[in-house]
């Protein structure tokens, strides 16, 4: 799994591949995933009914590996970390991000899992512009 | 001629994917931007050259890659 | 989702059907999840094969709502926790045990996943005997 | 009559599921089952009574169910 964008919102049968994808290696006991969804916030009387995610590919690549990387420096622990992000649009209540975090034991699993996320959050270029429900939108930091 | 990507509301403000410019460095491409899109000296954006994050008195050369990256809102 | 056990390893279809469990809620941004597997754990030259859980299914039962109500009142964030445990036979690298929290934002989504699994471990009426590849057993504490 | 239940080792120590028996309160309980199955007597188990943990000196009437209830290892 090389990718880390994905065209719209994120569904079912690829969050299977992403839960199923590593599992012949049985020294990985804790799987931990994160699944990020559009909430539909209320902001001075509208609401969000879509986010569209728009980024920079290579140097998403680039970054992604580097969060990798300096995640499982922190928790040797750890066998395996994927993720995927959404681009495009995304609805209220569709899922834009998935992380697994797949370790020999819980507790790393699930600190890796937050640590990664953190890191996309700070490290990878991706940009998201807000549509509400009076057809106004705009660009969101954070 | 430098190859400028525009990401973000910086792209929204240039209307362009993409420009080419001609600067030695990230300070003079910066001026040039913002005479032409006067609504980026407003807005909070950083460079990167060729993927990595440069501060304004990087180099440019014209087979450099710049791209303009407001502050990222993944996740 | 009032059942906490499941008979045999947890297979994706369930997995799909806790993640999209409760997906109607458009204030839920964040899904923590947390998935155990069977380790192929080394002890003395051999290997676990399999974990054969067992239950008090009643007393599951009143400890998993108990369990759900305080990590609630913990984090008051979350929106939903929902949760199933194997019982019966589960070879190493089968998945036992799923947790899924629902919550506004990500932060309190992964702690109380957190939480919910140590009082899982502390409070849930489950025991585990290991199965080796050298035919032998034997209960597990822990 | 209470009627007893037996859980991971101690299922496999007693070779029941269940078993039918009298006693006053826990203590006598844990006395009378040692005496048949000694090898609880080196066994860790707490006793839930209808579904609650409780201590050694809870009093036991017939109508109630009494669990014995090695270390959880579930997760």
């Amino acid at each position: 799994m090389k990718d880390y964008l994905f065209d719209g919102p994120i569904n079912d049968s690829t969050i299977v591949s992403i839960l199923n994808y590593g599992n012949e290696d049985l020294h990985a006991g804790a799987y931990s995933l994160f699944i990020g969804r559009v909430r539909a916030d209320d902001a001075g009387g509208k609401s969000v009914t879509a986010i569209e995610y728009s980024a920079y590919p290579e140097m998403v690549a680039s970054q992604a590996e580097d969060i990798i990387l300096s995640v499982k420096n922190l928790y040797p622990d750890v066998r395996d970390i994927i993720f995927l992000h959404s681009t495009g649009v995304v609805k209220a209540g569709e899922i834009s991000l998935v992380i697994k975090v797949s370790a020999g034991h819980r507790a790393e699993a699930m600190k890796a899992c937050s640590a990664t996320l953190e890191k996309i959050k700070e490290q990878l270029p991706v940009w998201k512009k807000e549509f509400f429900n009076d057809q106004s939108s705009s660009w969101r930091h954070s | 001629m430098a190859r400028i990507l525009f990401f973000g509301i910086t792209r929204e403000i240039t209307g362009a994917a993409e420009l080419d410019y001609h600067a030695s460095d990230l300070q003079e491409l910066k001026e040039a931007l913002e005479k032409d899109f006067d609504r980026l000296s407003v807005t909070c954006y950083r460079f990167a050259v060729n993927g990595a994050i440069r501060n304004d008195n990087t180099k440019l050369q014209d087979s450099d890659t710049v791209a303009l990256l407001p502050p990222f809102a993944g996740g």
